[in-house]
């Protein structure tokens, strides 16, 4: 059981070398060898998340080199968590994403499968790994599968792509200089070893350089608010089965990566620490104004949700620039929450499509009739990113306010209050449209009312979103508590 | 003007703090903390661990073999990508601007002319040599320069030689792209393979000296490392291959007479 | 052993009832006939209204009965707890909840709704919502309940689904959940503040804990919730305009769930989180009380005005409101009691008049007062329990209202306010000019009108329920202990509040 | 002389004209509005940063880091981590310059210009 | 000890490529010269005493190089 933590991500890994060959047995062959490694992988996650709450954290030493030499994967209670939920979403985003199928050519679809498959590996290396350098490598994995699946969503898909790439690029680039300057003034690559050093003899100024960098480098990778250019077009145009991964969980890892670099390795009694504190609060309150201020002038759903997105980060990064550990665990549980939020909103947005073959705000009167589960799994979405009680929106905004209030920063307060009531106005707009407006003539005119609702395998992510959201909110006190030691722990 | 002007305004911008701080070690200084920590521990121990002389591939196959794996998975992740990127083409009505060639006149702009270069010896003499030079650098890359990476590039050299000079002649091994997609994607399991024989081998992941071969331990690691390399060259001859394929067999849609 | 959890197990069971059945009519709601989801609402109506009166007893016994069910947030638990005045409310709640349901089959057959089963569904979650917060036992648990209220309303008032109900429910949206949220912001800082949010009579924040400024705004961001649902003016705007909904939903609306939900609030908030001393200290109980009398007289002299009868009927719903507010902040054990019995008294009374107001309009089809000349002639029991509830507004003895009134009067003079008095009376006053008009046009002898031929009551399903309430509302101002001791229970709370000893009077 | 000019270049010069390449190959991509030039930049971006690790391992009077016979210690040869890393990171650039060309491919066809302006003209046609 | 002057130079020369690059009218110009920035670079990378890392980029610089130009087939060379 101690190859747990590299198990979870070889499988994907594996799965995704090895489902070329397997597709030219038969083009599902290779879905199906995906499909059982990421499930298995998930499976492995929650066995790890019970050992590391029993035992505490857990290191893997790869090749059996030592750390600062070799490379290691560091999981506490944290980013198992994370890597439950990639799992999880992954696994659900896997089975959602077949009725979008367009072709049967082996190549095609097995090149599809291998794209998800790397991007679910990417991220839970992200997640896992306890190396800077190894952090930049998986980076590039969950990049460039990034790229291809939002390439494949149409004409302006591609443009999308081109542009994120390139984004992307100078944002790895910047953090390969982050990386550099750290490595120059410690000359180790270890996050434990760096963190040691850098406690010890760290030179200031340097460390704020860094810095600079690695904010840069992820807040463009998450789309925080001045870096946010790439995303809406980005998430709105990507491949329609794929959109949920790439919306819900891929924004959330970076900004794990900012916490790793800010509480693991800088740490609290960092020089210049309560100026990072105050460039983050100021980055993610504009970038919840903005987002929401933006949202509410879409007529295209996707575009309204990949605005909100830019919003809710926010909220995270919010968490993570007051700073106490009940603020950092609203941010986490945000994290986890708004991943369920996120994508069971393009879960039912892809539903809709699939049924109803559009995605404009305006063809979306009284749909609630023909796909009655989809249209609560929108309506508990939108309540819960409103922070309606009792969903798990409301009690990650508890917790973030709760630590403005301890720290006495009332504006973060007054922001989460306006920013929930500009999301109210939005998202109302989508439940007015979704049950009080009349048909469309578009939706009129399909006969959709017939049928199942939606196939099976889209209906169990639909319906696991909807109770994942409303059990997190009510069993929020649990994981909290989890959170709550891993981070004094970690960080403080 | 204003572009001229936009640029330098970056540039001195994006500069000036490494120029009024001294945040960095001075270049050569052999106190400095990348020469003390980590790397000496490399210097010294690279020949007796890992038996290998040169060090960066040392460095780059056993100390951090994890990095070198997930890069050959990039470089078939980005194979894949090319291809499926590729895979679909749109027809003629949908696209904004007609191409030339749907036109009445064609103008060659930027239609590269093959015809200077002598075949026969690039294929009759450099190609062989490129070949031979390849797999003595793969073979050879623990000891001297070299490794898994170029001399993949080195095979994929060879086949590029032969897919430009003579586009319609066959050449000497021939790979479509579907299969060498696959390929690609074998090279970097093989890679995986040797980590997990040693899994089963009972040691950590990527940790030679646990595989199950009655050899000592210097052996393990050269047997270890030229599984690796061997992984590696697949994997990155193929992805280049591929990527090849695709673009060329596109890029002649547009303004190309044949 | 097994009784004592049962017992505290019930306020967990009494809202779960309703929840269930909610969930169960929207999801078998299409697929099942008319009448099998009607048995449904029935059937959770009585089990929750048995549940609620079978804790009277211990209530009055002068135990609360205590339940935590899981740790919701950290620190806090979702805790229930049941005391006198949850349980005056909670009983109003269960008991109206059954005849608001018999009322609204009539009425829908007999206007021949659509959407009958959202309408059912939300109604439910409603009631599941008012019970939540008559039980709550902490902020947090009583925010949810309020939010969850908030939301469950909106189907209620846009159950048309055209123009003017979604521009009316867009103005309630609006109000409810920025006073919500703002609420939320104010929970926060408490919470920072005292570091506990269970309720408690006599309130938990004592004067020195917080700054006198940031206290009187804190009070106030808590109070504006329960202001804004109870239609304390100037945030009464979306009361009117809510008029759209079908009858039955206005009945609700007015007379039990919502603005009662407010009103009750502003009690908690008041009474339960401030404590006297603490809401007389910040003067917010004054600034408060003086918003009332304003609302009071204000809102009668609208009212006299108004020409729709539903219209006249909600501005003098917001007048009556403001007796309680009121009746919370003159700050004495008589008046609580008699603001916590005008809950009771107002909704009989003015479940009556909507109902009628309803019967009048589904069987002829007129909104307007000076259409209704002569109705009396028509529909007799009808307008006889319009007059007996519009006389009881006026506070006429031996009705309900009498009761309450003469209560908040007393502790009025308790607290040397007389001022209030005079605003009592004089609103009792005004309340007779915009009510008695109706019922003088209803009987008027000389008069025949063509459109009232011959006498023709309403459905039995709508009759039985108004005739019930008005004969209630006789019933309690002749004895105001009748039935469910609510005289004892508004006592025993008002007593809790200011600390003073004996579960009786 | 000869010391002074070694000494700004090793604490100043060489860290300059590197991150000058740099913000050249950056403000490149700003600025230029072909999309090829764009990627040919981004590679010139690459190519400073791994220029900057290298500086980060030179080491006066190391060789490069082939074990001879007779040298063992650590200060004779030139750190060999900072190569490591940047074969991994040359490797990862040529992935993502294909990824890029493949994808400029696609908007050539599609689109019928690589120039930005052009296309986010006609971008709206979709 | 002379090493760090021929560095400097050679940047010096990258720098100036790199703006022929960003100020030029012809793709194809571009990328021959871009060509010309790997085999320069490589010249750098074994003056610093990294001939793996050199080996590399010179084969890099070939197969980007090929791949540009095969690009340039299907594009037009003018650009703004």
């Amino acid at each position: 059981m101690r190859h747990l933590p590299v198990l979870i991500v070889l499988l994907p890994l594996v799965a995704a070398q090895l489902c070329l060959l397997i597709s030219k047995i038969h083009y599902k062959a290779g879905r199906y060898t995906v499909l059982a490694a990421v499930t298995g992988s998930l499976v492995m996650s929650v066995m790890l998340l019970r050992q590391v709450i029993a035992e505490g954290s857990v290191h893997y030493y790869f090749g059996n080199y030592k750390v600062p030499i070799g490379i290691e994967f560091y999981v506490d209670t944290v980013n198992a968590l994370i890597l439950v939920l990639i799992c999880l979403i992954g696994a659900l985003t896997f089975m959602y994403t077949t009725p979008f199928a367009r072709t049967t050519d082996k190549t095609l679809v097995g090149a599809a499968n291998t794209m998800i498959s790397l991007l679910i590996t990417g991220m839970l290396g992200m997640t896992a790994t306890g190396d800077v350098f190894n952090l930049y490598v998986f980076l590039e994995i969950t990049s460039l599968s990034a790229y291809c699946l939002i390439s494949l969503g149409g004409s302006r898909g591609i443009v999308a792509a081109f542009r994120y790439l390139l984004v992307g690029t100078v944002a790895a680039t910047l953090y390969l200089i982050g990386v550099g300057i750290l490595y120059g003034i410690t000359g180790t690559l270890n996050m434990s070893d760096m963190a040691a050093i850098l406690s010890k003899w760290g030179n200031e100024g340097a460390m704020l350089i860094a810095m600079c960098f690695l904010i840069a480098a992820f807040g463009t990778k998450m789309a925080l608010f001045p870096f946010h250019g790439w995303q809406p077009s980005a998430y709105t145009h990507a491949e329609a089965g794929s959109r949920p991964l790439i919306s819900g969980v891929m924004g959330k890892i970076p900004a794990y990566g900012l916490f790793r670099y800010m509480y693991c390795i800088y740490g609290t009694d960092y020089k210049y620490f309560r100026v990072f504190l105050i460039v983050l609060g100021i980055l993610s309150v504009c970038s919840m104004l903005y987002g929401s201020i933006r949202a509410m002038a879409q007529t295209d759903i996707r575009k309204m949700l990949a605005y909100s997105s830019v919003a809710q980060m926010g909220y995270i990064i919010l968490g993570f620039a007051i700073g106490t550990p009940l603020a950092l665990c609203g941010a986490f549980l945000h994290m986890f929450g708004h991943a369920f939020m996120k994508g069971g909103l393009f879960f039912a947005t892809g539903a809709i499509r699939h049924k109803f073959g559009t995605t404009k705000l305006e063809d979306f009167g009284r749909i609630y009739k023909a796909m009655p589960f989809t249209c609560g799994l929108l309506v508990v979405a939108s309540l819960s990113m409103i922070g309606i009680p009792p969903t798990v929106g409301f009690f990650s905004k508890w917790y973030l306010a709760v630590g403005a209030a301890g720290t006495g920063e009332f504006i973060y307060i007054a922001v989460l209050v306006l920013s929930s009531l500009l999301n109210a106005i939005y998202f109302f707009k989508l439940i007015e449209k979704v049950f009080i407006q009349q048909k469309s003539a578009k939706t009129e005119a399909l006969p959709a009312a017939e049928g199942p609702e939606v196939p099976l395998d889209m209906m169990i992510p639909i319906v696991v979103c909807f109770l994942a959201i409303l059990l997190l909110g009510i069993f929020n006190a649990k994981i909290v508590d989890i959170l709550m030691l891993a981070i004094k722990g970690v960080a403080l | 003007m204003k572009k001229k002007l936009t640029v330098l305004a970056i540039a001195l911008i994006l500069t000036l703090p490494f120029t009024f701080l001294d945040i960095l070690p001075s270049i050569g200084d052999v106190n400095s903390a990348p020469n003390k920590h980590v790397s000496a521990y490399y210097i010294e121990n690279a020949i007796s661990e890992c038996n290998s002389p040169n060090m960066v591939t040392a460095v780059i196959v056993d100390y951090r073999a994890f990095d070198t794996l997930l890069e050959t998975t990039v470089m078939f992740l980005a194979g894949a990508v090319v291809l499926l990127v590729l895979a679909r083409k749109p027809s003629i009505k949908n696209r904004i601007v007609i191409p030339k060639s749907k036109r009445m006149h064609k103008d060659k702009s930027g239609n590269p002319i093959y015809k200077t270069v002598n075949k026969d010896v690039m294929i009759t003499v450099i190609q062989p040599l490129i070949l031979v030079y390849a797999v003595y650098v793969l073979f050879h890359g623990e000891v001297s320069l070299g490794g898994g990476f170029q001399a993949g590039a080195l095979i994929a050299m060879a086949y590029i030689l032969d897919v430009l000079v003579i586009p319609d002649k066959k050449s000497v091994f021939v790979l479509p792209k579907k299969n060498s997609v696959a390929l690609a994607g074998l090279g970097p399991f093989i890679y995986t393979l040797t980590g997990i024989i040693c899994l089963i081998g009972g040691g950590m992941f990527l940790e030679y000296a646990k595989l199950p071969f009655p050899v000592h331990t210097a052996e393990l690691h050269s047997i270890g490392i030229l599984a690796v390399e061997v992984g590696v060259t697949i994997g990155v001859a193929a992805t280049i291959i591929t990527i090849l394929n695709a673009i060329m067999e596109r890029v002649t849609f547009d303004d190309d007479n044949y | 052993m097994i009784s004592i959890t049962a017992l505290s197990l019930r306020p967990a069971l009494a809202v779960l009832t309703t929840l269930i059945a909610s969930g169960l009519i929207y999801v078998t709601g299409e697929r099942v006939k008319a009448n099998t989801r009607e048995a449904i609402t029935f059937v959770a109506a009585f089990i929750n209204a048995a549940l609620v009166y079978s804790m009277i007893p211990a209530v009055l016994a002068g135990k609360t009965i205590k339940l935590t069910v899981i740790e919701i947030v950290k620190g806090i638990g979702f805790a229930f707890n049941v005391d006198a005045a949850g349980m005056v409310f909670a009983c109003v709640s269960a008991t109206l909840w059954i005849l608001t349901s018999l009322y609204s089959v009539g009425y829908m057959r007999g206007h021949g709704e659509k959407n009958q089963t959202g309408y059912f569904a939300a109604f439910a979650m409603c009631i599941c919502a008012a019970t939540g917060i008559c039980f709550a036992g902490n902020l947090i648990t009583f925010f949810i309940f309020f939010e969850a209220l908030t939301i469950a309303t909106y189907p209620l008032v846009v159950h048309y689904r055209d123009e003017e109900g979604t521009r009316s429910g867009r103005k309630y949206l609006a109000y409810t959940l920025i006073s919500g949220q703002i609420m939320f912001a104010a929970i926060v800082i408490v919470y920072v503040c005292c570091g506990t949010l269970d309720f408690v009579p006599g309130g938990f924040i004592k004067p020195e804990d917080i700054p006198m400024p940031l206290m009187l705004i804190l009070f106030f961001m808590m109070v504006g919730a329960g202001m804004v649902k109870a239609g304390v003016m100037p945030l009464h705007s979306w009361l009117p305009a809510a008029m759209v909904a079908p009858t039955p939903v206005s009945a609700l609306l007015h007379a039990v769930a919502v603005v009662k939900a407010g009103a009750f609030a502003t009690l908690r908030v008041v009474l339960y989180v401030f404590g006297p001393e603490s809401a007389e200290y910040c003067h917010g109980a004054d600034i408060l009380a003086w918003m009332a009398v304003i609302t009071i007289l204000v809102s009668s002299l609208i009212a006299i005005r108004k020409d729709n009868l539903k219209a006249r009927l909600a501005f003098s719903t917001i007048g009556q409101l403001s007796y309680i507010v009121l009746g919370i902040c003159i700050l004495s054990p008589s008046a609580a009691a008699g603001a916590l019995y005008h809950i009771v008294a107002h909704a009989f009374m003015k479940i009556t008049l909507f109902m009628a107001a309803g019967a009048i309009f589904v069987t002829t089809h007129k909104k307007n007062i000076s259409e209704m000349v002569g109705i009396g002639k028509r529909m007799p029991v009808t307008m006889t329990a319009f007059a007996v509830a519009s006389v009881g507004i006026a506070g006429f003895p031996f009705i309900v209202g009498f009761v309450s009134k003469a209560n908040i009067i007393v502790g009025a003079l308790e607290q040397g306010k007389p001022l209030f008095a005079c605003t009592l009376i004089a609103s009792a006053l005004l309340a007779l000019a915009y009510l008695m008009p109706v019922v003088y046009m209803a009987f008027k002898k000389d008069v025949t009108n063509p459109d009232f031929p011959c006498k023709a009551e309403a459905s039995k399903p709508m009759l039985i329920p108004l005739v019930i309430t008005a004969v209630i509302a006789v019933v309690l101002g002749v004895c105001p202990n009748f039935g469910l001791h609510l005289y004892d229970l508004a006592c025993m709370a008002g007593n809790a509040i200011f600390g003073i000893g004996g579960s009786l009077l | 002389m000869m010391t002074t000019i070694n000494a700004f270049l090793a604490y100043k010069g060489i860290y300059f004209l590197t991150f000058l390449l740099l913000a050249l190959g950056l403000s490149g991509i700003i600025v230029c509005k072909n999309y090829m030039k764009k990627l040919i930049c981004m590679n010139v971006m690459q190519v400073a940063v791994i220029f900057f690790f290298l500086c980060l391992g030179q080491k006066d009077g190391g060789t490069i880091p082939v074990a001879v016979e007779g040298l063992s210690a650590a200060a004779d040869y030139i750190n060999p981590l900072p190569h490591g890393l940047m074969l991994t990171a040359i490797v990862v650039s040529l992935g993502t310059t294909g990824v890029g060309l493949a994808l400029l491919l696609r908007i050539k066809e599609k689109y019928g210009s690589i120039e930005e302006d052009k296309i986010i003209k006609r971008e709206k046609k979709f | 000890m002379q090493i760090l002057l021929v560095e400097a130079v050679l940047l010096l020369i990258l720098i100036g490529i790199t703006l022929s690059i960003i100020f030029g009218k012809d793709l194809m110009t571009a990328v021959i010269t871009y060509c010309g920035f790997s085999f320069i670079t490589m010249f750098l990378y074994i003056v610093m005493g990294a001939p793996d890392v050199a080996f590399t980029e010179a084969v890099i610089g070939v197969i980007s190089t090929i791949y540009f130009i095969m690009m340039l087939r299907s594009i037009d060379r003018r650009c703004k």
